[in-house]
């Protein structure tokens, strides 16, 4: 997958040029391309003055960060604690056979990844899943398939 | 314009709040997180579609406040109509129309829209009503679905920064600090550190510069509290660490956000932004010569970072790793510089208390745990939510009082707070009082506020192993009894939802969690075996039925049980499509069948089933 | 100076120090795997774990891991309490769970009465038991080419993008110092290579010795100021230049004299 | 610093008696370490010069070691290498002008010489004086 880096230098230079920066630069990053490319950290590392190895160590831990491109859509069904006792692992067991892919996998097509997260904070509405930016409350299975329709 | 004295200040707080007096009607439209997802943006559109094409007299859009959570997500959308406090749930856009024509025009009420008590089954009109409400006491919350969330001008309307100027022109940081200490507030992120005493120690140090960090990363799964604030009142915070940093001696302070609220940081940099064009952050503020900035760090998914040394290091862009904390973090902690931490929540009761005092804060609560805290109260209760209770409240009564009881009326059987290094109660424990003292004392803990209630068809060792696969999957890996140990357990606790365990794996994942416990390196791995150490003392009959008649009582753990079709079904189908391995068969209006090979037990049958024709065997 | 108690013998340490230093210092036998004194204590491995009290804190006593705890005037420290030895034998029934063929640890292990796990062996383990000294020595020696990836119980140590590592100049140092050898290399005398990165060796000029690789030495040169021209000879022929300077003075001298 | 190490190659009959005696005295285990001396051709016929470390005043061994394991020992004048910090990755060997960094690959140890804590066994056996120890009032300075 070959991408346009012309935009590296901007989304980098949006904050100071410190190592306190780098996972603010990454989630930029991030939120741009969908995935950390190498290229990214290279520069990243470059510009910021931190060793390359810790830009790798901190993609590779922090949980937002993906070294794989990501789909479309980005399919999170969040398995916090209320979640998981009002059936989430069932959600998640439908979407996981919906999509053909396991939590974690992006679909062939780069349409859909789905996730899952450890709580979004709208555990009232459990289960929750998040399509991109959007939170969908009480999901029950008989509505899993719509989820995927709708935008 | 910027406000440059307290005078000034004054001046716009009466500027404000007579604004805010003269405006007849106010449509307070809930968009915290839950009523955003159930659709409150299209409200507030509506509303402003509508107002466009009618004119009420003494209303206009700017009466129409997007306000952060009231906290009864499961109704949303709410609307709320002040000043008479007319509540509305599940509010549709297509009942916008209506609202504006009936409520606001002509202050009639709309019974459809109203909110109905599980209990009594009587609609009720107002919120204060409402027991979910009438039984808490809002001081961290207090402007949760008061005040639009994103105007400082609301803010100051309600009082807000009256606090800091107070301070700023009355007070000396050394008093500030004894009135945390006597107000007793204790720090609301869980382990109950008292916040008078922690900065006490911080503006002792000689070293420079201090920090100040705000913690929001509520990694709890089941807590929304500090979410709630951070969108709904984010002044409040910001208040609060200005405060703080007044009574160290710090200059710069950090809100360091998780990944998952994405609202919250675009509320609070509103609000930092806000304040600085007003002249509330930045150099001489008020003009008092105290200095004070505000940056937001966001994390980036890793519930260790709620750990305070692993959270410092990641506001310095490092991984969240924590260190030995030998020497605290109030001394070495942000870049080696002293640093008071709080939680969201603290942050947000300091303004209150310096405003009403020590003595008025103190007389909230019990002895040992003053004041009020949030809770975010989720699972198999009926009425979920956040709510902020004083301290000292019973078990019952909020699961009961405000809960309104569990969905369906099901036997109770556990609530866990606490968050994963918590613990679970049984319904003995259900009328200790909530504090931080008694609820450490039953093997369970304050925790951030998470609340989590269940019912009987929640499995005990289900839970265990769901929140060990939560540690090992967020332990950061660096020390051997965290990394290696959770994984053992949770291996160990795997083998008994599977029926393969014997006692001796019991008595060896009981020795193996003492050794978790005493060698982990921070808090998330010294608290890492509470999953299952909490359970197996409150509920070890039910590990020993896993393990001795390889049996599931609350039919959750697929290994052990299976799903069949009983009597009662009625041939509806709807189980057919939503079983994904078609594994049910048969006519319609005819008695279906699960055929085993092909089941995967997943539930989703279970799920769709409004006969009550699947059993769980 | 101060003076604290180890397993009843009072002893004096530099205010300074850490606890395992005056431990090991004194002849007691504590493990600690992810200590070595070249770097900054870590405290991951957690076994030279021990207990501390104070006389004053009426017989309330915590753990503590000795390699990071500063000596404190009038600590009561204990090393081999049975809670302390159970904990050490939990942590290295969980190393050998992971590195089941590490023989460092199953030598440690052994010494605790542990011939073989009593858990499950994880499935993807190896000898490699995380104590980081790799990542550690290398952050110090200033080159910070490797780091630790991902975290839990995934975690591993790699180069960046698990590529060769572009920051890494091929001291070794990682290789040596890692207590499990399981960080590999190869060098035949012309071609070191290690993280899949190959170095040319620096030979003496004269006898074709290898000393260091040329990245190394340039390193060396541009950052501790040692000159180029010092590279060119092995440490044996660089004896026999001194002994030929060091004769030539000495006959000059005796020549002078007579 | 209170005593100096000298070598007068004139005296120096190349009987290797030092080499021995460094040998033994650094002993690990029983078995005889590397020595860290050693008696080289000077150049002319029956001239040996016994090479060991110099104890440079900016010595190139302990500017090349990135563990800061080569430091001066105040009391003998001594570069002393901590064993216990060093980690072999011969940046010492190869940068020392004198060749008086080595290593000892039966032990697997960097080694230099360390004055023997302040009474060196080469000089101690010397059996011709060619070697020796002495107090000195003013240090003389000397370069790598």
């Amino acid at each position: 997958m070959t991408h346009d880096f012309s935009r590296l230098p901007e989304l980098i230079d949006r904050h100071p040029r410190s190592p306190e920066s780098l996972i603010m630069i990454l989630q930029e990053i991030q939120r741009e391309y969908r995935y950390l490319p190498c290229e990214a950290l290279m520069q990243t590392a470059y510009a910021l003055g931190v060793p390359l190895s810790r830009v790798f160590s901190a993609a590779t831990f922090y949980n937002v960060f993906s070294l794989n491109p990501k789909g479309e859509k980005v399919i999170r069904v969040c398995v916090g604690t209320a979640c998981h006792i009002r059936g989430a692992a069932l959600i998640q067991d439908q979407l996981e056979n919906l999509l053909h892919i396991k939590a974690g996998e992006t679909s062939e097509d780069m349409k859909y990844t789905l996730e899952v997260v450890a709580c979004v904070g709208a555990c009232a509405m459990a289960p929750v899943v998040t399509v991109n930016e959007k939170y969908h409350g009480s999901v029950n299975p008989s509505r899993v398939k719509k989820l995927l329709k709708d935008k | 314009m910027s406000i440059t004295t307290p005078q000034q200040l004054e001046k716009l707080h009466r500027e404000c709040r007579a604004k805010r007096e003269r405006d007849k009607k106010r449509v307070i439209v809930c968009c915290g997180t839950g009523c955003l997802a159930n659709g409150a943006a299209e409200i507030v559109e509506a509303f402003h579609k509508t107002l466009k094409e009618r004119k009420i007299e003494g209303f206009s859009v700017e009466a129409v406040k997007e306000t952060g959570c009231h906290g009864f997500c499961e109704q949303g959308p709410l609307v709320v109509i002040e000043p008479h406090g007319t509540f509305y749930t599940h509010v549709k856009p297509k009942d916008v129309a209506n609202i504006i024509d009936k409520s606001i025009a002509d202050n009639q009420v709309i019974e459809t829209l109203l909110y109905t008590d599980p209990v009594t089954n009587t609609k009720i009109e107002r919120y204060p009503d409402v027991p979910f409400f009438s039984h808490q006491q809002r001081i961290a919350l207090r402007n949760l679905g008061k005040i639009a969330a994103n105007d400082i001008r609301e803010y100051i309307a309600v009082g807000g920064y009256q606090a800091l100027a107070k301070v700023l022109t009355s007070m000396k940081p050394d008093q500030i600090i004894q009135e945390m200490t006597d107000s007793g507030l204790r720090g609301r992120g869980g382990a109950g550190f008292l916040t008078g005493k922690k900065w006490r120690t911080c503006a002792s140090i000689k070293d420079e510069p201090r920090y100040v960090i705000c913690n929001g990363d509520e990694g709890d799964p089941g807590a929304f509290m500090d979410r709630s604030i951070m969108e709904g009142d984010p002044h409040s915070v910001l208040e609060g660490m200005m405060i703080c940093a007044f009574a160290v001696g710090s200059n710069q302070g950090y809100i360091y956000v998780r990944e998952e609220y994405p609202l919250a940081v675009i509320h609070l940099q509103k609000a930092i932004n806000d304040c600085e064009r007003e002249g509330l952050l930045g150099d001489n503020i008020l003009g008092t010569g105290f200095s004070f900035r505000i940056r937001i760090a966001r994390g980036a998914g890793a519930f260790v970072c709620g750990e305070s040394s692993a959270l410092m290091k990641s506001v310095a862009g490092e991984i969240g790793e924590p260190r030995a904390k030998y020497v605290r973090s109030v001394v070495k902690g942000l870049f080696d510089k002293p640093t008071v931490l709080n939680n969201v929540e603290t942050f947000a009761n300091v303004p209150i208390i310096i405003v009403k005092g020590a003595d008025w804060y103190k007389s909230i609560g019990v002895p040992t745990s003053t004041g009020t805290k949030a809770f975010s109260l989720v699972g198999k209760v009926k009425n979920t939510g956040l709510i902020e209770i004083p301290m000292g409240m019973t078990l019952r009564e909020i699961i009961y009082d405000i809960g309104g009881g569990i969905i369906n009326d099901r036997p109770f059987k556990a609530v866990q707070t606490g968050g994963p290094s918590g613990g679970c109660l049984p319904e003995s424990k259900l009328d200790l009082p909530v504090d931080f003292d008694t609820l450490t004392k039953a093997g369970s803990m304050m925790g951030s506020g998470g609340m989590i209630v269940m019912d009987d068809r929640t499995c005990i060792v289900d839970l265990a192993k769901y929140f060990l696969n939560f540690l090992v999957s967020e332990s950061c890996g660096k020390c051997v009894p965290c990394r290696e140990g959770l994984y053992q357990l949770h291996r160990i606790v795997t083998r008994i939802t599977e029926g393969k365990a014997t006692e001796a794996d019991l008595a060896k994942a009981e020795k193996l969690s003492d050794a978790i416990v005493l060698g982990s390196l921070c808090g998330l791995g010294q608290s890492g075996a509470n999953p299952f150490l909490s359970t197996i003392k409150y509920f070890r009959d039910e590990y020993l039925t896993h393990i001795r008649e390889k049996r599931c009582p609350a039919g959750v753990c697929k290994a052990l049980i299976r799903y069949e079709i009983n009597d009662k079904c009625t041939g509806c189908v709807a189980c057919v499509p939503a079983c994904a391995y078609d594994s049910i068969t048969g006519e319609k209006k005819k008695l279906h069948v699960i055929h085993q090979d092909k089941c995967t037990k997943c539930g989703a049958c279970y799920a769709v089933c409004t006969y009550d024709a699947i059993d769980v065997i | 100076m101060v003076s604290l108690t180890i397993n009843g013998k009072l002893v004096q340490a530099k205010e300074d120090e850490m606890l395992l230093a005056v431990i090991q210092r004194m002849g007691i036998d504590v493990p600690a795997t992810c200590h070595h004194k070249a770097v900054e204590p870590f405290g991951a491995c957690r076994l030279c774990t021990v207990e501390i009290t104070r006389p004053e804190w009426d017989g309330w006593t915590k753990h503590v891991t000795s390699c990071l705890y500063p000596v404190e005037e009038g600590l009561v420290v204990s090393t081999h309490t049975p809670q302390v030895i159970e904990l050490r034998k939990t942590i290295l029934d969980l190393q050998l769970a992971r590195s089941p063929k590490a023989r460092y640890i199953q030598d440690l292990a052994a010494q605790y009465g542990i011939m073989r796990t009593s858990f499950e062996e994880v499935p993807d383990g190896n000898d490699c038991i995380l104590c980081a000294l790799c990542t550690r020595v290398c952050d110090e020696m200033g080159f910070r080419a490797i780091s630790t990836v991902n975290r839990g119980h995934g975690k591993e140590v790699a180069p960046p993008l698990h590529e060769a590592p572009p920051d890494c100049v091929g001291c070794l140092a990682c290789a040596q110092i890692c207590p499990t050898n399981f960080i590999k290399y190869t060098d035949n005398g012309d071609i070191r290579t290690i993280w899949d990165k190959t170095f040319e060796m620096l030979k003496c000029e004269q006898t074709g010795q290898p000393t260091i690789t040329r990245a190394f030495a340039e390193y060396l040169t541009k950052h501790r100021g040692i000159p180029e021209n010092y590279f060119k000879l092995g440490d044996l022929k660089h004896r026999h230049e001194t002994a030929a300077t060091m004769g030539r003075v000495a006959l000059w001298e005796r020549q002078e004299k007579v | 610093m209170r005593a100096r190490f000298y070598v007068n190659p004139i005296l120096c009959t190349g009987c290797r008696t030092c080499e021995l005696a460094c040998s033994f005295t650094h002993s690990i285990g029983g078995k005889p370490g590397r020595s860290r001396i050693y008696p080289l051709p000077g150049g002319a016929p029956d001239l040996w010069v016994p090479v060991t470390c110099l104890q440079c005043d900016d010595p190139a061994c302990a500017k090349s070691c990135l563990v800061n394991a080569i430091t001066r020992n105040a009391e003998t004048g001594a570069m002393d290498l901590d064993q216990e910090k060093c980690v072999r990755c011969m940046a010492c060997i190869a940068a020392c002008p004198f060749g008086c960094s080595l290593f000892d690959s039966f032990h697997n140890l960097v080694i230099k010489c360390d004055l023997c804590v302040g009474d060196p066994a080469c000089a101690h056996f010397c059996p011709t004086k060619a070697l020796r120890y002495e107090p000195v009032a003013v240090p003389v300075k000397r370069s790598a």
